[in-house]
């Protein structure tokens, strides 16, 4: 089987979540993996047009999966105007996810910046799930807006299991906003991690998650005990186009996932 | 009554004709020439004279070859460079290729839609496939020795940087073969629609059957070279038009191109197109300047010939040598595709030109042009107002103007 | 599925691009079933010159106040518009006339100067927002086909944007200007043509323009190397790009 | 360091001959009936490899060529992935893997390196099959060094002037004036060998050739030292030299990963036809010196023609922890091939020496 070789699936599903953002829920063929894991991604796209990679939103759920994409480029707003009922290619999954045998046991903080909530997704899914199988669970979550806030319906859900904190850069709408107002990183002392025994999942912009990685470790974290998912465009998934090369490791093999330690300091990065 | 034609579509670039009518009669007859200019002859002072093929074959998008090879001859001319016999049979295949090419767009993408009264070309398929098989393949000649088939970048000052291979040059002789029945065909097609009767006076130039001598002939006895050009020719400026134009020294309008040529020429053409020419009635003198869609397609008959032979005599040798610089004037006289086009360089002992000069095709054409029109008003007058606007444009488009390459 | 509306809009130039369009390139049959002609002169009688457009091609250089306005109606009427053309992308040939004083130019042509109307040369991006550049003199095949399949295909078109050098490695050319001396534009002219010039075994002329991350003062100092004077220099950098090498600081170029 | 080639059984026996060479090329011509022999030939002033019609083309005393005969016959500049129609259906194609049997004769020691470094590319944890196709396809025979070039720094890399890798390629050939000595590596190159007046190599051959490397290691001018020169990079990511030489050498024309024979990277691209039937998938080789290259929506990570050079230099002299080898093997065409001259083990040495 050639590893470029995408499969077929089908746009079951289409919600608009913000005004460029919309969740996908796909069904593929039977051929496809049924191995997924938090974090990993998919190289979607469609003939003529390219491919980009995005990240699982939902595991596998009633036969589907799912995307969160934002419309931003050639590929993604083609995708944009898809309907419901139309084909759409699709390959992997790709890449390490979340090292969820790590956060198993421990108290686990999540801190997603804009649509970094949607690799997170998976984990605070499994999360609800097997409770049990975590310490204290805590999510930061922040956007440009309240507009721009993702899964909003999902919040009460998730509450119900876990501690979710908001904050947004600025509040737009007039709306009364009963949660922060300004930087994720100003979320940080509201949840005071325990050193020892927690460990964060971080993903948002690369700048965001400088901070939000040197606060943590401010207040004590160890920089192994912090993953990052990063981003960087990619043509293959498979670590042989090179585009996704930082300072010699693979994103799309090494990563998107590594521990902060890893990729601290590296040439051409923000962290 | 005015009418006004604000652009003549399906020719190249923007000309426009005005009619005032009154009482019945014609008053006036404007043909205004609006394409901007670009001041080629202005900019190319202080250019390099390498650099000067490469940009005047960006005077017009339909014939660059008959810019480059006419800069490139002037310049060779000025610097003493005298190309080997190779490089002037490979520069004869380029004219040619770019002669028919020519022809080929202006017969069925610029003339055609008139006779079946259509806006465009689409629709009429079977004429579309002989088309795309005829510019495949004098496309295919030109890019084969240029590099690419429009602004072409293989033929310097020096001759050709490259060559094609061999076997490159048999298929592109074997696919000139191939289109010799599209070319009879297009003449068919061609001589086949009725065109109005117009008979006006001008003279009809061209160069003298050997198209490298130089030597320029009219059916009214001029006889003059490329060096002395200017004593036989004069421009001068409208003030309705940007577009300069040209007469013969002390008579007045001139025809250039395919009509002209054949007018002159005729007998030197390769056999099966004068036996063409008989078949389809074409006796000179052709007057009706509606002819020379007849006298272009005739000339395709021919130049797929002459391109053969000259295909089947390169050697593959002697293709380049690299100019030496030297100060000097060097003019030349060429026939593009529309007819007699002029070039001449003054360049200093760094080769840079000093001054440029450019004479085109449609700038000699342009009075006759307009006295055609003339004529054709006034003797139409009584058409319906769209059936005279369209013959205006007919006549307009069958001198296959070029009016960015007139205004430069 | 209804054919995108196109208008192809010429200005001053030679009008090679819309010959390209229409004839030169190698889907020309397939280019006229696909879209619907609303407006182009070179092949069109008649037409909508006022519109809409989902497409409009704009080449040539603006060389004339009423192109400008011209220009600013083909934009409101125009759902996408793309500048064809060195002319209409980087100023071209035509924009030559702006590196020396410009009565000085006019006056060599036209004794009269006073019906000339002439405006300074600029690209078309100097006057309205362009959705896309079909770069070259004449427009690249590989480009120009990416522009209109895109069209069809309702996507974002992916021009190429590295330099001239990465075509003509991938053709295996050896390298004229490393191995031979030539001064070839090559590293800092915008690709799409692949490679035409160096293959034919002439240095590039930059007919594509300077690509957006050229580094022209490096190049100039080769040239100077390689015994080019600063107004061999000065001039191969102009040719097709006079308007970037005046109004940007790519130009760091001398006269001598 | 190197040498975990991929390709075929290792020969059953030694089998190391001593061949007049005329007798070698007429046995290489034999092979013509079904094989495609690429090798060195002579065009113009220049070799460059490519298919020959007869041996009498080769020209095996080469000195480096511009691109490495691995990157173009192995993993091809432009190739079609996958052909997709819309119809009712979409469906999508595999191009016909090619069944061409290819030998590459006459690869040098570094070219012959870089062919193990594109296997850790495109036969790691995901395998290529189009490459793997062609590896499989196609037997290396490799050619030791007699001189060094200009700009050849392969001694200092361990990829030559001899080769010094047992696995990973089919034969090895040692120019010894009018013999070559072939050492068969495979067995399916054993096989194959038959040609005539040949002798068994005994231990003198292997003195001359031992003989024949010293005097190839003393014609090397250029040297790198390799001795913690990737932590000296990593620690300078500041150092003037990247931003001096980016600014007044650097043309970012990517003629350096062009030429460059472990360059791996590509772009994918879809090409749609005319008709909106079709679309052919192809990959082509791509540059990180292309800005356009590691842009993302809202950044560009190597916007700076500085980062992009340090790209591309760190890759080849640093990043060792992706393969566990340097990215160089030390063929020096980049330096040769860059219009400007850029040197990256003159760059190394000024970091290395702290030089600003
Ligand atoms: C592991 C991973 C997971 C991801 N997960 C998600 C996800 O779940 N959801 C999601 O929405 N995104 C995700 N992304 C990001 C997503 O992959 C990119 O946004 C996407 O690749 C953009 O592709 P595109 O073809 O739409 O945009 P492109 O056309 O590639 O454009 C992307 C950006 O590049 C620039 N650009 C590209 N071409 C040009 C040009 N010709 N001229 C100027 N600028 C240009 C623009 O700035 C543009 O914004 C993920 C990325 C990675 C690496
Ligand atoms: S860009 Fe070149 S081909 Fe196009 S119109 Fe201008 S001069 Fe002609
Ligand atoms: S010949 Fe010109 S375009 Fe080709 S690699 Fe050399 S410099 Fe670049
Ligand atoms: S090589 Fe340069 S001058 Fe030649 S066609 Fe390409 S961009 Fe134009």
């Amino acid at each position: 089987m050639h590893p470029l070789k995408p499969a077929k699936a089908v746009l079951k599903n289409i919600r608009q979540e913000t005004a460029d953002v919309k969740t996908y829920t796909v069904q593929v063929d039977g051929a496809f993996s049924r191995e997924l894991s938090p974090g990993q991604f998919n190289m979607v796209g469609y003939p003529g047009v390219g491919e980009a990679p995005i990240s699982f939103s939902s595991l596998w759920e009633d036969g589907c999966i799912g995307h969160t994409v934002r419309s931003v480029g050639a590929v993604t707003a083609f995708i944009d105007k898809l309907a419901e009922g139309d084909e759409l290619l699709l390959r992997g999954p790709y890449g390490k996810g979340w090292p969820m045998d790590i956060a198993k046991g421990r108290d686990l903080l999540l801190v997603a910046g804009g649509l970094g909530l949607a690799p997170l997704r998976p984990v605070i899914r499994e999360v609800l799930q097997s409770r049990d199988s975590f310490g204290t669970v805590s999510l930061l979550c922040g956007a440009r807006n309240e507009k721009n806030l993702l899964f909003t319906d999902e919040y009460e859900a998730w509450r119900k299991k876990i501690s979710l904190f908001l904050t947004v850069d600025e509040a737009v709408t007039g709306e009364p906003w009963g949660h922060s107002v300004g930087l994720i990183t100003g979320l940080l002392d509201r949840v005071k991690p325990d050193t020892a025994g927690t460990c964060a999942f971080v993903v948002g912009p690369e700048i965001m998650m400088r901070f939000v990685c040197r606060g943590l470790m401010l207040r004590g974290m160890q920089p192994a005990d912090i993953f990052v998912s990063l981003e960087r465009r990619m043509k293959c998934g498979v670590a042989q186009c090179g585009h996704c090369q930082h300072a010699g490791f693979f994103v799309c093999r090494d990563g998107p996932v590594f521990p902060y330690a890893q990729v601290t300091g590296l040439m051409d990065g923000m962290l | 009554m005015k009418i006004d034609i604000d652009y003549i579509a399906r020719v190249e670039g923007e000309g426009s004709v005005k009619l005032e009518i009154a009482g019945g009669k014609l008053k006036s007859l404007k043909l205004n020439i609006w394409e901007p200019p670009r001041f080629f002859e202005g900019f190319m002072a202080g250019r390099k004279f390498d650099e000067a093929p490469d940009i005047v074959a960006r005077i017009c998008g339909i014939c660059p070859v008959a810019h480059m090879v006419t800069s490139i001859r002037a310049i060779e001319k000025a610097i003493g460079f005298v190309p080997s016999d190779e490089i002037v049979r490979i520069r004869r295949i380029m004219s040619l290729s770019q002669i028919m090419a020519s022809h080929v767009v202006h017969l069925y993408v610029l003339a055609l839609p008139d006779y079946h009264r259509l806006g465009m070309i689409t629709g009429l398929d079977a004429e579309i496939r002989r088309l795309l098989r005829m510019k495949e393949v004098l496309n295919g000649v030109t890019a084969a020795f240029g590099g690419r088939a429009l602004h072409p970048v293989a033929m310097v000052v020096g001759g050709f940087t490259k060559l094609p291979a061999r076997d490159t040059v048999g298929k592109l002789i074997s696919g000139l073969e191939g289109i010799r029945g599209d070319a009879q065909d297009t003449l068919k097609m061609i001589a086949g629609f009725d065109t109005p009767l117009l008979e006006p006076e001008t003279e009809h130039v061209a160069l003298s059957g050997d198209a490298s001598s130089g030597v320029i002939i009219s059916d009214c006895g001029l006889r003059t070279d490329e060096d002395a050009y200017g004593n036989a020719f004069e421009e001068s400026e409208l003030s309705y038009s940007n577009a300069k134009r040209t007469v013969v020294k002390g008579r007045g309008s001139l025809m250039v191109g395919a009509l002209s040529r054949l007018n002159l020429n005729l007998d030197t053409l390769h056999p099966t197109a004068r036996a063409a020419a008989r078949e389809h009635g074409f006796a000179p003198p052709v007057k009706n300047p509606f002819m020379n869609n007849t006298a272009q397609a005739i000339e395709i008959i021919h130049c797929i010939e002459e391109c053969i032979t000259l295909l089947d005599a390169l050697t593959g040798k002697e293709h380049f040598v690299r100019p030496a610089l030297r100060e000097g004037t060097g003019s030349a006289v060429t026939e593009a595709p529309r007819g007699l086009l002029y070039h001449h360089y003054e360049l200093n002992r760094k080769g840079v030109v000093e001054k440029a000069d450019i004479v085109t095709p449609t700038a000699h054409n342009v009075l006759s042009l307009e006295e055609a029109l003339h004529k054709l008003a006034r003797e139409n007058l009584d058409l319906p107002r769209d059936e005279l606007v369209l013959q205006c444009e007919m006549l307009v488009r069958a001198y296959d103007p070029c009016f960015s390459c007139s205004v430069h | 599925m209804t054919r995108p509306r196109l208008g192809f809009f010429k200005f001053s130039c030679c009008a090679g691009c819309e010959f390209q369009t229409f004839y030169f390139q190698k889907h020309p049959a397939e280019t006229l079933a696909a879209f619907e002609i609303v407006f182009a002169k070179m092949v069109l009688r008649g037409g909508a010159p006022e519109g809409p457009f989902d497409l409009a091609l704009v080449e040539g250089t603006i060389t004339e106040a009423w192109q400008a306005d011209e220009l600013k109606k083909i934009r409101k009427s125009s759902a996408l518009l793309f500048a064809i053309g060195a002319c209409a992308v980087n100023g071209g040939i035509p924009a030559l006339k702006a590196l020396a004083p410009e009565l000085e130019v006019e006056g060599k042509v036209y004794k009269n100067l006073s019906p000339i109307h002439s405006i300074r040369p600029h690209p078309v991006d100097a006057y309205i927002q362009v959705d896309g550049y079909i770069r070259g003199c004449p427009p690249g095949e590989r480009d120009l086909h990416e522009a209109l399949t895109s069209v069809l295909a309702q996507k974002k078109p992916g021009f190429l944007r590295c330099a001239v050098c990465v075509e003509c490695k991938l053709k295996g050319n050896i390298c004229i200007l490393t191995a031979y001396g030539m001064p070839c534009m090559g590293p800092v002219t915008n690709a799409g043509c692949d490679a035409l010039c160096p293959t034919c075994k002439r240095p590039c002329y930059s007919c594509f323009g300077l690509m957006k991350q050229a580094n022209a003062p490096a190049l100039a100092k080769k040239f100077r190397s390689l015994g080019l004077s600063e107004s061999d220099i000065r001039r191969k950098f102009t040719l097709f790009d006079a308007d970037a090498a005046l109004f940007s600081k790519a130009d760091k170029l001398n006269e001598d | 360091m190197y040498g975990n080639g991929m390709t075929g059984a290792p020969a059953s026996r030694i089998s190391d001959f001593l061949v007049p060479k005329a007798s070698f090329f007429r046995w290489l011509d034999s092979l013509r009936e079904s094989f495609s022999v690429v090798g060195p030939v002579a065009e113009e002033d220049r070799t460059v490899f490519r298919e020959i019609a007869s041996a009498d083309e080769l020209h095996m005393e080469y000195a480096s060529t511009m691109l490495s005969p691995g990157k173009v016959y192995l993993y091809s500049p432009r190739e079609d992935l996958f052909r997709i129609s819309f119809g009712k259906d979409l469906t999508i194609e595999e191009p016909p893997r090619s069944p061409v049997q290819r030998i590459i004769a006459g690869i040098h020691a570094c070219d012959t390196h870089a062919v193990f470094y594109l296997d850790r590319t495109f036969l790691g944890a995901f395998r290529d099959p189009l490459y793997e196709n062609r590896r499989s396809n196609t037997m290396l025979i490799a050619l030791n060094c007699s001189a060094a070039s200009r700009n050849c720094f392969c001694s200092s890399m361990g990829a030559g002037p001899f080769l010094k890798a047992e696995k990973g390629y089919d034969m090895l050939l040692t120019d010894l004036e009018d013999a070559y000595l072939v050492e068969i590596r495979t067995e399916r190159c054993r096989v194959l060998f038959n040609a005539d007046a040949t002798q068994s190599a005994d231990a003198e051959v292997f003195r001359r050739k031992e003989e024949k490397e010293r005097s190839a290691l003393r014609t090397f001018t250029k040297t790198i030292n390799t001795d913690g020169l990737d932590r000296a990079l990593r620690e300078n990511p500041e150092h003037p030299v990247w931003g001096r030489t980016a600014d007044e050498r650097c043309l970012s024309c990517a003629n350096c990963v062009m030429v460059c024979p472990t360059c791996f990277c590509h772009d994918v691209v879809d090409e749609l036809s005319m008709d909106m039937k079709t679309v052919r998938r192809y990959r082509e080789w791509d540059a990180c010196q292309d800005a356009r290259f590691a842009e993302v929506h809202g950044g560009n990570f190597r916007a700076r023609r500085t980062a992009r050079l340090r790209q591309f230099v760190t890759h080849k002299l640093d990043q060792t922890h992706q393969y566990g080898v340097f990215g160089t093997v030390g063929c020096g065409r980049c330096i040769t091939w860059c219009p400007t001259g850029i040197d990256l083990t003159e760059m190394a040495k000024a970091i290395q020496t702290r030089k600003a």
